[in-house]
């Protein structure tokens, strides 16, 4: 029965038809964690309709399918199971999470489903012997940690520097990051806080306390605003240096409200062109779309990230050709130089599966959010940080990526 | 709590007070009682409203501690704990009915004598051929217990569903399907009509003779307590005041003044008696609501 | 017949034989995806069973059955992640690490069941609250064992060989699951039938009368706790297979809610109602979801609409459940019954 | 000692605002003797109300208004309109019904105002004033102060003092007799659905600025906390649920500061065990029920 | 005992029909019952004003509810009841005590979570005028003298008897015009009972209350009733005076069995 497998005609893919791809992922829509990540995929599904409007890929429309968990990895599992099971779908885009999709791999590796571009910075997605057919698109948080702390050492030398992060493996692998290149002795203090606890005045407290100058932040948003908000009810005012998700000057400043000027001077880092850069042609591009197909809904940084995340989808059905099947997705991805609106490399192989590598700092001036210096590269163990001289592409004529 | 040695008597438990005392904060509501059931007798207890009648059988049964004073059960110490008394045959019934809201009457009186059953969680849990065997035996004694008050008829019924003096005679049959030895009745009387207090009656005196069993009883239903009763110990403010035989008791001065009052003998029917109000009756002196108020 | 009737035993395995080949036969007809939903019906009926037991028999509230099945599913992911690494495999593997995760879940249950045998109401509640909320916090405290929100993958093994090659994953959970599910019924009817059930009840309904009566009130409140964590152990473990992982945000206060939702809705007074409200749990939502589905509204309104919807219809449906019906879709159909019986004769 | 004495005044800052819906808690719980699962979602309701006031008008006060008459006007409705209708025999039955309140709540919400955390304003500053360097209260934890003490004046005076108060109290106890003494009993609950709800809506005014901002969910962790802090005060009594707001304020803050913010689940746990196995009715709870 | 073989033997019951011109009560046709099968059946009744009239009969006859339907606890699915001149179909519950019906609940209806004092109180809250409330309060402490001293106890601390008193009392700080007793020697010592007689007997002479009195207790309810009423099954099979039920040996055996 084994070699039934292989000689699969291209018909019977799952999900594929002469006329259709049918793409599945999770995502929170409802419940505290829903905020700015239900606006990601609805940016996708933009873009894939503008694709489609545009004749597809190879003749073959997106049907893009996003289900809500609620961040809550039981209904994760639920959801999942329901695309690939029954409404049998090509591959797994995008899966929102670190502990809800971690829940998934299993089942996705069994079933041998493409499961692309994972939106979270765990170093768990890239594990091509164990998950081959897993794929990571965030740059990770040790290398986020690495790149935040070179700038601090090459900009704040001689001041005390804390660290203040959630407490799981984002926070973790961001300490990793920072004290890699700052030396373990290095963080003065480091402080953790859990999201289900929004009183963060103790931690912030004995940063102050500690007599911290430079602090960097490994927090969602919620927490990055509510960190600064505490710190200025208690009179601390130190260089903020905080890692991308917690990072976007627009989701940051809504939630703050009249405190956005807490905002000013804050040290990020990002890899996907800035939403109010209008200058900048990946913006224009994806802001035109975004008008056309998804005008409700805020153009962000949410809305970049999900187009984005598309953008590269459809660079890989493209590479992946006209006889689409997973396994050859999957090699398709693999074979990597996929070039686009990010900064960074992205790092495919057959032995990486880990997405960008790389970030670009930013800095909040005014009321907009700026990147400066160069563009930096690293992995996530102690290699050094370089620089990446490559230069983005221009974005192609009909917005939509050839092969 | 020690298992109750020395003599058992074939005719019932043996029970002693000994200078028994409660106090609710600052109320005293025992104040050095002591009481003796010999076995096969029944004993009342009758007082005033609040002279401490439930409380007295409260701490026979473990619900209230005693601040002073001690127990005993056949001449051996007791400290009593509610959940083990029924094991060893002191059930009693509450003030009102009691019954057990979602359970059917039968499964009321079987789980009354629930002390009697010989199996465990395990033989339930897997429901071993003994633990059938039990309830089957358990189920023959309730419905034996339904048919001697005459209410079999309800087996099924929801005690919420029974005419009150049925209810009663559940809860009686409830109390004795754990096979008492000693039978604590609290107003079982209240609020049943002249034919259910005689039957009542019949059954408390033959229960000593019949099922071995002395009775300590609680009741303002004063035919049927100098009818029944052998000894009558009568409590005021918590207080012993008066001890004997019915005849005896109802002689006592004492008793009419704090309890009994003109009612002391049974009013002859068809005799016009007024009964005497207090000197000074407050609420005659004014007339109803005012007309405004009524009408708002 | 006569056998049957005088035999509490035989009677509940005939039952229980019964539903198990008429499941089987389920199984074998039904997609992947639906043996999936059908396995996670009988994990949660195995915990919604040990709840109604509780809840509707004993009459103590828990808000904390979401973190009793924690227990149970983080016990039955150490036991099997452990035992592979140790390089145990076989049949015994599985209903070791389960009944592992049943003891350690009765252990938890024994200690809640302590404290809650004092407490009554809101009191009670505000307790099994703190638990359902402290359990999953626990494994970011103990991160080094419990790994965090992350959570752990649970080794299982694939179905045996014996099935075939190609054989269904899904039917082969369904089946564990179902095994599960069908044992916990079958003693739980038991008990349910025995003097251990009436004594649960009494106590239920009257504290005072249950004790002059001779039942330990502690000591009968303390097992039914017990009993009911066992349930929720069998059945978080269960979870856990299924889903080859755990995770504490899986655990989290909602499912606790969401048990308690579920046995009201199914009826509280019996075991029956446990099965609706197990089958409720999985379906409720999946119906909500496809028919608010159906609604085809423009893409701004739709934006809005996702995910809300299904969640505000759910309300509702408990909300109109509860009112049209306040015993359960258990109760509802009794009603029916009489109604139907009351009428047949007459024709 | 600064980081003691900085705990202590962050938790009791922190505690103020449970405490206000703590009393909330109690006061529905007194009014008609049910938890009211779906009092943070209405209060966020309320909230949400003020925000659009707020928005349209610019002034705080005005939106502050809007919340509390917007919590009147939803606990109203809420009774009126459910509650009424939900068999009151069983007691779980109101504990699902407030559940699928939160439920309907919370989507609707995200309906109407998306599911993003909104930005809400203070009336006065939440600097902290400092002493010799440790950051002690703001002028808005001295305001919450001030309204909660306010608050629970008024609910003591309303219980013990005022007919309505006894009224109240009487039809949650025993409707049927209360209705033979001229009590009408469908208004008081009505009018303690009203009350505990704009109390709720206070206190989410109070609380929302402190967290994350606001949002649909902004309160669950809110009323697990607050529910939490009633339950240790007793649920019967107003001066209980400050209490208890006021210690499980301080036990967050201390457990969070000096052990790590993943440990206070635990710590709210260990305090509820520790305060309800010597307290079984909590540290207010009037004497223990005659049983026989 | 089945109603229509006796009652050809027996007078005409003086109060249905006859000279009821100061009725404060006159209940027609009323059926009532908890749920498909009625527990009333056609009850016809006529209380004068200024009388006592006990309601007697086995357990389960029906008392308890005629007395809830009287006062709107029990919905009525036929039958009118006029109450001092005005029809009450319709009138809610809580209106009754404030047009002068009082009615102490089987089970003495004690708020338990409240105070002796605060169950007083409540009898007397919907009065306009407060100062007779507080007094007719005072003169309550004045009857029930164990009350006075549990001023502050919780009702559930109370003993049974405590509670019936608590119950009796709360329902005269309303100063009734008719007061609907069910039972309320349940529990009270003799004492107390013939007291409570006495002190009904009193209103009714000096303030001309009206009761209607249900009572096990046949003996103490005949000793202060002037009128009679038997029910069995839901129905009332005889009306008379108490006097004639007290000394007519025969007319007793018939309907109350001794
Ligand atoms: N738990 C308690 N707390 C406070 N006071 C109590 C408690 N139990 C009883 N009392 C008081 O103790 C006194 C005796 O009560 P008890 O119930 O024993 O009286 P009783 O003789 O049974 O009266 P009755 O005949 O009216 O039932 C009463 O005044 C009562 O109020
Ligand atoms: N809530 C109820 N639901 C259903 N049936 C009831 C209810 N209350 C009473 N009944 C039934 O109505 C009938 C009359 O009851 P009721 O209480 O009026 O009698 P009663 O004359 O007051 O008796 P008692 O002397 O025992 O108080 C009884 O058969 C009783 O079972
Ligand atoms: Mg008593
Ligand atoms: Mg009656």
């Amino acid at each position: 029965a084994c070699s039934d497998d292989a000689n699969t005609p291209p018909a019977e893919v799952p999900g594929v038809s002469a006329t259709e791809i049918l793409v599945g992922s999770h995502m929170p829509l409802t419940g505290p964690a829903a905020a700015g990540y239900s606006e990601i995929a609805p940016a996708s599904k933009a873009y894939f309709d503008y694709v489609n409007a545009n004749g597809g890929v190879h003749g073959r429309k997106i049907n893009y399918k996003f289900l809500d968990d609620g961040y809550n990895p039981a209904n994760t599992q639920t959801v999942v199971r329901k695309l690939v099971l029954e409404d049998k779908v090509f591959a797994i885009l995008n899966g929102l999470g670190t502990p809800t999709h971690t829940g998934v791999l299993d089942f996705l590796k069994t079933n041998r489903v493409p499961d692309l571009f994972v939106a979270s910075g765990s170093r768990s997605w890239d594990q091509p012997s164990k998950y081959p057919t897993t794929f990571g698109f965030n740059t990770d948080y040790t290398v986020e940690g690495k790149i935040l702390a070179t700038h601090i050492k090459a900009t704040y030398a001689g001041k005390k520097v804390c660290f203040f992060g959630q407490d799981d493996d984002f926070g973790r692998d961001s300490l990793v990051g920072v004290e890699q290149v700052l030396g373990a002795g290095a963080v003065v203090a480091k402080e953790k806080y859990v999201t289900s606890n929004t009183n963060v005045a103790p931690q912030i407290g004995a940063l102050k306390a500690a007599g911290c100058e430079v602090v960097v932040l490994a927090t969602v948003p919620g927490f990055t605003a509510l960190s600064m908000g505490t710190a200025a009810r208690i009179g601390f005012k130190p260089q903020w240096v905080v890692s991308n998700v917690g990072s976007d000057y627009q989701t940051l400043a809504k939630t703050l409200g009249a405190g956005k000027v807490l905002l000013e001077g804050m040290i990020g880092v990002s890899n996907l062109p800035s939403p109010v850069d209008a200058a900048d042609p990946w913006t224009a591009m994806f802001k035109k779309i975004h008008d056309q197909y998804n005008s409700a809904a805020p153009f962000n940084g949410n809305a970049v990230y999900g187009m984005s995340v598309a953008y590269l989808f459809v660079q890989s059905l493209q590479a992946a050709g006209k006889d689409l099947t997973r396994e050859g997705l999957i090699a398709a991805v693999e074979k990597g130089g996929f070039k686009g609106p990010w900064y960074a490399p992205l790092r495919f192989s057959k032995d990486d599966h880990s997405g960008f590598g790389g970030h670009r700092l930013t800095k909040v001036s005014g009321d907009s959010q700026e990147f400066f210096g160069p563009v930096y590269e690293t992995d996530s163990e102690s290699g050094p940080v370089n620089e990446y001289g490559e230069q983005r592409p221009t974005p192609p004529a009909n917005s939509i990526p050839s092969a | 709590m020690k298992a109750p040695s020395g003599e058992t008597s074939a005719a019932g438990h043996r029970l002693a007070l000994r200078g028994i005392g409660v106090r609710f904060g600052g109320l005293t509501a025992l104040d050095g009682v002591s009481l003796d059931v010999a076995p096969g007798q029944v004993v009342g207890v009758i007082g005033p409203n609040g002279a401490g009648k439930t409380t007295l059988f409260n701490v026979v049964c473990g619900l209230v501690r005693p601040t002073s004073g001690t127990l005993e059960l056949n001449g051996a110490r007791l400290v009593p704990q509610p959940h083990r008394l029924a094991g060893l045959g002191v059930v009693r019934t509450l003030q009102g009915v009691g019954l057990f809201r979602g359970l059917t009457v039968l499964e009321n009186v079987m789980a009354g004598a629930t002390c009697t059953a010989r199996t465990g969680f395990f033989s339930g849990l897997l429901a071993l051929p003994r633990a059938d065997r039990d309830e089957r035996r358990l189920r023959e004694e309730a419905m034996a217990q339904l048919e001697r008050f005459g209410v079999a008829g309800y087996a099924a019924a929801l005690p919420g569903t029974l005419p009150y003096a049925v209810g009663k005679r559940v809860a009686l049959a409830r109390a004795l399907a754990a096979r008492p030895r000693l039978l604590l009745l609290d107003e079982p009387a209240g609020g049943l009509g002249a034919q259910d207090i005689e039957e009542l009656a019949e059954l408390i005196t033959t229960l000593p003779r019949e099922a071995g069993c002395s009775v300590m009883l609680v009741e303002h239903h004063m035919d049927l307590v100098m009818r029944v009763c052998d000894r009558i110990a009568v409590l005021d403010f918590g207080r012993r005041i008066a001890e004997g035989t019915p005849d005896e008791v109802r002689e006592n001065p004492a008793v009419t003044e704090a309890y009994l009052g003109a009612e002391a003998d049974p009013i002859p029917l068809g005799e016009e008696t007024t009964p005497p109000a207090p000197a000074a009756v407050p609420f005659v002196r004014e007339a109803a609501p005012s007309a405004q108020e009524a009408a708002a | 017949m006569s056998i049957l009737r005088n035999s509490t035993l035989l009677r509940h395995l005939a039952l229980t034989l019964l539903a198990g080949v008429v499941l089987y036969l389920l199984t074998l007809q039904l997609e992947p995806f639906r043996n999936f939903q059908l396995a996670t019906v009988a994990a949660y009926l195995c915990a919604t069973a040990g709840l109604t037991v509780l809840v509707g028999l004993n009459g103590q509230l828990s808000l904390g059955h979401g973190a009793l099945m924690a227990v149970g599913a983080y016990t039955v992911a150490l036991s099997q992640n452990r035992l592979s690494d140790a390089g145990v495999t076989g049949n015994q593997v599985l209903p070791l690490s389960l009944a592992l995760g049943v003891l350690v879940t009765m252990a938890a249950g024994a200690v809640i069941g302590l404290a809650a045998a004092r407490l009554r109401g809101p009191y009670l509640a505000g307790v099994t609250l703190a638990v359902a909320i402290a359990v999953p916090a626990a494994t970011v405290t103990f991160d080094e064992v419990f790994n965090s929100e992350q959570g752990l993958p649970v080794y299982v093994e694939p179905p045996p060989l014996s099935l075939g090659l190609y054989f269904p994953n899904e039917r082969w959970q369904a089946w564990i699951a179902l095994a599960g599910a069908l044992l916990t019924m079958l003693l739980l009817a038991n008990l349910v039938r025995s003097r251990i059930g009436r004594n649960l009840r009494a106590v239920r309904d009257d504290e005072v009368a249950a004790r002059l009566a001779g039942i330990h009130l502690a000591r009968t409140q303390v097992l039914a706790f017990v009993v009911s964590a066992a349930c929720a152990g069998l059945g978080g473990g269960l979870m856990a297979l299924l889903a080859q992982s755990v995770s504490p945000g899986a655990f989290s206060l909602t499912l606790s809610l969401f048990l308690l939702m579920a046995v009201v809705i199914g009826g509280l007074g019996s075991l029956s109602g446990a099965v609706w409200g197990a089958l409720l749990l999985v379906a409720l939502p999946d119906l909500t979801h496809d028919t608010t589905d159906w609604v085809t509204l423009s893409p701004e309104v739709a934006q809005r609409l996702e995910g809300n919807l299904p969640l505000a219809v759910f309300g509702l449906t408990l909300i109109v459940v509860m009112i049209a019906a306040p015993g359960g879709v258990q109760g509802l159909l009794r009603r029916l019954g009489a109604l139907v019986r009351r009428r047949v004769p007459t024709r | 000692m600064d980081r003691f004495v900085f705990l202590t005044f962050d938790g009791l800052s922190k505690g103020a605002v449970l405490a206000a819906f703590a009393l909330a808690l109690v006061l529905i719980w007194r009014a008609a003797r049910i938890v009211n699962f779906a009092q943070g979602a209405m209060a966020v309701a309320a909230a949400y109300a003020a925000y659009s006031v707020t928005s349209a008008t610019g002034s705080y006060w005005l939106g502050f208004g809007a919340a509390l008459a917007g919590g009147l006007l939803i606990g109203l409705v809420v009774e009126r309109a459910v509650m009424r209708f939900v068999d009151h025999t069983s007691p779980l039955a109101e504990v699902i019904v407030a559940l699928g309140l939160v439920l309907v709540f919370q989507a609707l919400l995200g309906i109407f105002y998306g599911n993003e955390y909104l930005p809400t304003g203070t009336p006065f500053s939440r600097t902290a004033l400092t002493a010799g360097g440790v950051p002690l209260l703001s002028r808005y934890d001295l305001f919450v102060f001030g309204a909660v003490l306010l608050v629970v004046v008024a609910l003591a005076l309303l219980f013990t003092r005022t007919p309505v108060g006894l009224r109240m109290r009487a039809s949650a106890f025993a409707p049927e007799v209360s209705r033979l003494l001229g009590v009408n009993v469908g208004g008081m609950l009505t009018l303690g659905w009203a009350l505990a709800s704009a109390v709720g809506a206070l206190a989410a005014m109070l609380v929302i600025p402190t967290e994350l901002g606001l949002h649909p969910h902004a309160m669950d962790l809110v009323f697990v906390s607050a529910f939490t802090a009633a339950v240790v005060g007793g649920l019967d009594s107003p001066v209980g649920a400050v209490v208890g707001g006021l210690s499980v304020g301080l036990i967050l803050s201390y457990v969070s500061g000096y052990l790590g913010s993943d440990v206070t689940p635990m710590a709210v746990l260990v305090l509820l065990l520790a305060v309800l196995l010597v307290r079984p009715g909590g540290l207010f709870s009037s004497t223990v029920a005659r049983q026989v | 005992m089945s109603a229509d073989t006796t009652a050809d033997a027996l007078p005409a019951p003086v109060s249905a029909g006859g000279a009821t011109g100061d009725a404060i009560l006159r209940v027609s046709g009323l059926t009532a019952g908890y749920g498909a099968a009625p527990v009333l059946q056609d009850i016809e009744l006529t209380v004068r004003t200024g009388t006592i009239a006990a309601v007697l009969g086995a357990n389960g006859a029906g008392k308890t509810t005629l007395l809830r339907t009287l006062s709107g606890l029990v919905r009525p699915s036929a039958g009118d009841i006029v109450f001092d001149g005005r029809p009450l179909r319709d009138v809610p519950v809580e209106q009754l005590v404030r047009r002068g019906m009082a009615h102490v609940p089987e089970g003495r209806g004690v708020v338990a979570e409240l105070t002796v004092d605060e169950n007083l109180r409540l009898g007397g809250l919907w009065r306009r005028d407060r100062a007779d409330a507080a007094r007719a309060l005072a003169e309550v402490y004045e009857l029930f003298e164990p009350l006075a001293q549990r001023r502050r106890h919780a009702g559930h601390q109370l003993s049974g008897g405590e509670r019936q008193m608590l119950a009796l009392g709360r329902a005269l700080v309303a100063r009734p015009k008719l007061l609907l007793l069910d039972e309320p020697s349940l529990g009270l010592a003799p004492r107390v009972i013939a007291q409570i007689m006495g002190l009904l007997r009193q209103l009714r002479d000096q303030t001309g209350l009206t009761v209607l009195l249900v009572e096990q207790n046949v003996r103490s309810a005949l000793s202060v009733a002037d009128e009679a009423v038997v029910m069995s099954l839901g129905r009332i099979v005889t009306a008379t005076t108490a006097g004639r039920l007290r000394d007519d040996e025969q007319l007793r055996h018939a309907y109350l069995g001794f």
